[in-house]
């Protein structure tokens, strides 16, 4: 059976090819696969769409690859007062920017996890983030049609992981990554520990395997921001 | 080609593969590290099957991933329940969610193979599982629509022909369908059948039987892809998964 | 501030009202609230219409509503074969029924609780359950639209509750229940044991306090069907 | 009534609470009980001031329920934070959980209250409060859009007049949208107003405070129903939930 654990964070990243569409966990430092990240700044790839609340923090989380220009387009709520590196690229048009109220954000990708095709929201509706959206009225309210996001890799940070792919989050640190991991073709995490099968209470397993395509243990890179 | 009605009786009274065989078959399809769903019925005794060397993680639509063998008697625990409520055990390295994320996984193409009965496939692939025409009662779909729209590959097992002779393999299914274009491969105790894009291709025959015997039997066109090999049948290896 | 402990069953289903639309955790024999239907029961409620997967097993779970003829509409994806007191009003025409696929069934409830006004699936295209459904093409694939599905009330089965009314379930008796306590406007936790506040890990409980407006506890009636 | 532009001068210098008194009688909108998520700014202030006799249950849309005080110095964890970042404490029976189930109960209407900061509010309940006009850089709208779509009741708290003087509180936002009739109480430095079907309704209004005087700094018409009593700011007691 094909192994899902990798040793090394630059092996897991290998075929991330340029253009991918990549969803990326974390919320306000917490949560985010900074390795991962790393390991595509050290790769280089170009092009990326980026699909994550925020933009990173100077540095930090994924201002490291607005500052290298990898990413082209991002989809995300709330991009961040300290997200520099992406604010000036924003500036010089070398990034675009898809704004998304960030419930919707992650309906948006649970829809494609689960499969629908589309779902009516209220949120938004008179506001810019209809622009362009089919709206019409069902029960008595005025909505909005949303879309799917997909995404080719999601990039996820877990507290631990069993050789199967069964994760756990640490407190707030869950965030966005069990939405992104369920959502993406394939989904790599990196988690602080790696622990044996069976070692994780299957009524408390918080990310099933069967969403975890691929793991890699790395532990300790935080950015404070 | 007959549509539905058999002509040759005779063909009838051939020997063919059992329901254990049809499971035993069908247990060939799955690929090592599979996420799989067995449905009622035939697709339910594959788990007996499988061949000693793979894995397979077994779902199961109320919320378990990673279902191991039933439990034995005294052993019983009715909270830990297949879909069928039956109990069973979990495997190390299983999981248990609610019955939306269950389904957000059957919907969102996250199961490598799903197996279901059915009582007619059409040369489309479109599926007709879940209700007789003019049968009494209410009905149920329960989970097999999701399951159907959303597997990666769907497999079919069931007899070839229906107790009255009628083809359970149709140009087009005249039961209410459960799905449309989903099925992938039909393993039935006559044949192994892929539902391709130009249409039904015939994989392998049961032994003893030729193509153009399972084309009589079938309502509607098979092709094959050169010779057709007789379905080969690994030695049983009964509780298999017991052993696990 | 308001106690959502209750002390008994009849004083937590007093006020459900005749033609109250419910919603039944359970699936399979698992994680039914048999004591609060029980209670249902006692207090002879009618014209109820019952959201559940199953349609009850001989007396067992809903069976018993059936034999009292207490529900007049039903929205299931599985009456069952030993459903046999729905069954049989059902033949006499005094139960409608809703056949609804068991993953659209809970997506239409988590709808609801997501405050969402529709979406559109695949699943059902062609078949009987479109009928009377919007169907279009979305991303190049036949969709149907559905809508939400709400309750007046959840009445749900949890193992564990603590009083303000975090939950825990015990295997797969989770099934539906975590769902339905989102979606309905009350939700009614039986809970086979209440424990002190803080003594569920906040990691690890399955519906927060948020969604349980009422809590009782009660233990050991089993239906095996 | 002016419309935006302030005409008398006079009154933009008369004392008005502060942002802390702002919050202070804020924090008198929350029903014991309640589950509330509170915004930036003045909102995240309320938390300092609720009434000692009530609890309160705050959630935040990263997947907290149940957040209790900031962390004390030493004490930070920093996968435990608030939506601002800020590292926090849970209080017993709190739960953790992930965005999509935090924005299911945003949106969903399980929230009691919501308080959120603002630019503009108009008289019909249209919020304002994500985008300056013109200002540079991104901007970001978080998840604002969705409270604002799904809390109960939604408060905002804020200076009654910007800083150019200009109204507030206008018959129609210029600012860029948050979300449409959603506000239903304003708690500003000048009064307490609630948004209603025949239009706003001024509730109380600061110390030293005519209604003739707030209707001047308002771009929107008042109404009130009798005699409009002053705000009355219960004695501070300042770190409360700090010894929760």
């Amino acid at each position: 059976m094909k192994k899902k654990v990798y040793s090394s964070l630059d092996e897991v990243v290998a075929d991330v090819p340029d253009g991918a569409r990549v969803m990326f966990g974390g919320f306000g430092g917490a949560g985010f696969p900074n390795n991962l990240i790393q390991a595509l700044v050290r790769k280089g790839v170009k092009n990326i769409t980026a699909i994550s609340n925020n933009c990173g923090t100077r540095d930090g989380e994924l201002g490291l690859m607005f500052k290298h220009n990898q990413i082209k387009h991002v989809i995300a709520s709330f991009p961040g007062p300290h997200a520099n590196h992406f604010q000036e690229r924003f500036a010089a048009r070398e990034v675009t920017l898809e704004l998304v109220p960030q419930g919707i954000l992650c309906e948006r990708m649970r829809a494609a996890a689960a499969g629908l095709q589309g779902f009516y929201t209220t949120v938004g509706v008179g506001t810019e983030v209809a622009d362009g959206k089919e709206e019409r009225v069902l029960d008595g309210k005025r909505c909005i049609l949303e879309m799917p996001i997909h995404a080719d890799y999601a990039f996820i940070k877990a507290q631990k992981a069993d050789e199967l792919g069964n994760l756990t989050y640490r407190l707030a640190a869950r965030n966005f990554n069990p939405i992104m991991a369920m959502a993406a073709n394939t989904t790599i995490a990196e988690a602080e520990e790696l622990v044996p099968v069976g070692s994780i209470n299957p009524v408390h397993v918080m990310t099933p395997a069967i969403f975890v395509h691929r793991i890699v243990q790395a532990k300790g890179l935080h950015y404070a921001g | 080609m007959p549509d539905s009605a058999v002509q040759e009786k005779a063909l009838l009274d051939k020997p063919r593969l059992t329901r254990e065989q049809i499971a035993q078959r069908a247990a060939l399809e799955l690929p090592d590290g599979a996420y799989v769903n067995l449905g009622w019925g035939i697709p339910n005794l594959i788990a007996n099957y499988l061949p000693k060397e793979i894995t397979v993680y077994f779902h199961s639509e109320n919320g378990i991933l990673g279902m191991g063998r039933r439990a034995r008697p005294g052993e019983e625990d009715y909270d830990l329940i297949d879909a069928m409520k039956v109990p069973v055990t979990l495997i190390p390295g299983a999981s248990i969610f609610h019955q939306a994320d269950a389904h957000l996984m059957t919907r969102g193409g996250h199961l490598d193979v799903a197996v279901l009965g059915s009582f007619q496939v059409s040369e489309k692939g479109d599926l007709a599982n879940w209700k007789i025409p003019g049968a009494k009662g209410s009905g149920g779909i329960g989970g097999a629509m999701d399951i159907a729209a959303g597997a990666k590959k769907l497999i079919v097992c069931m007899e070839h022909v229906a107790r009255d002779g009628a083809a359970k393999i149709v140009k087009k299914c005249t039961y209410p369908l459960t799905g449309l274009a989903c099925v992938d491969t039909m393993v039935t105790d006559l044949a192994v059948i892929d539902v391709m894009s130009e249409g039904l291709v015939l994989r392998e025959v049961a032994r003893g039987w030729t193509p153009e015997e399972v084309q009589k039997l079938t309502g509607a066109p098979l092709t094959t892809k050169g010779r057709v090999p007789e379905i080969h049948l690994p030695r049983v290896l009964p509780g298999l998964l017991e052993e696990k």
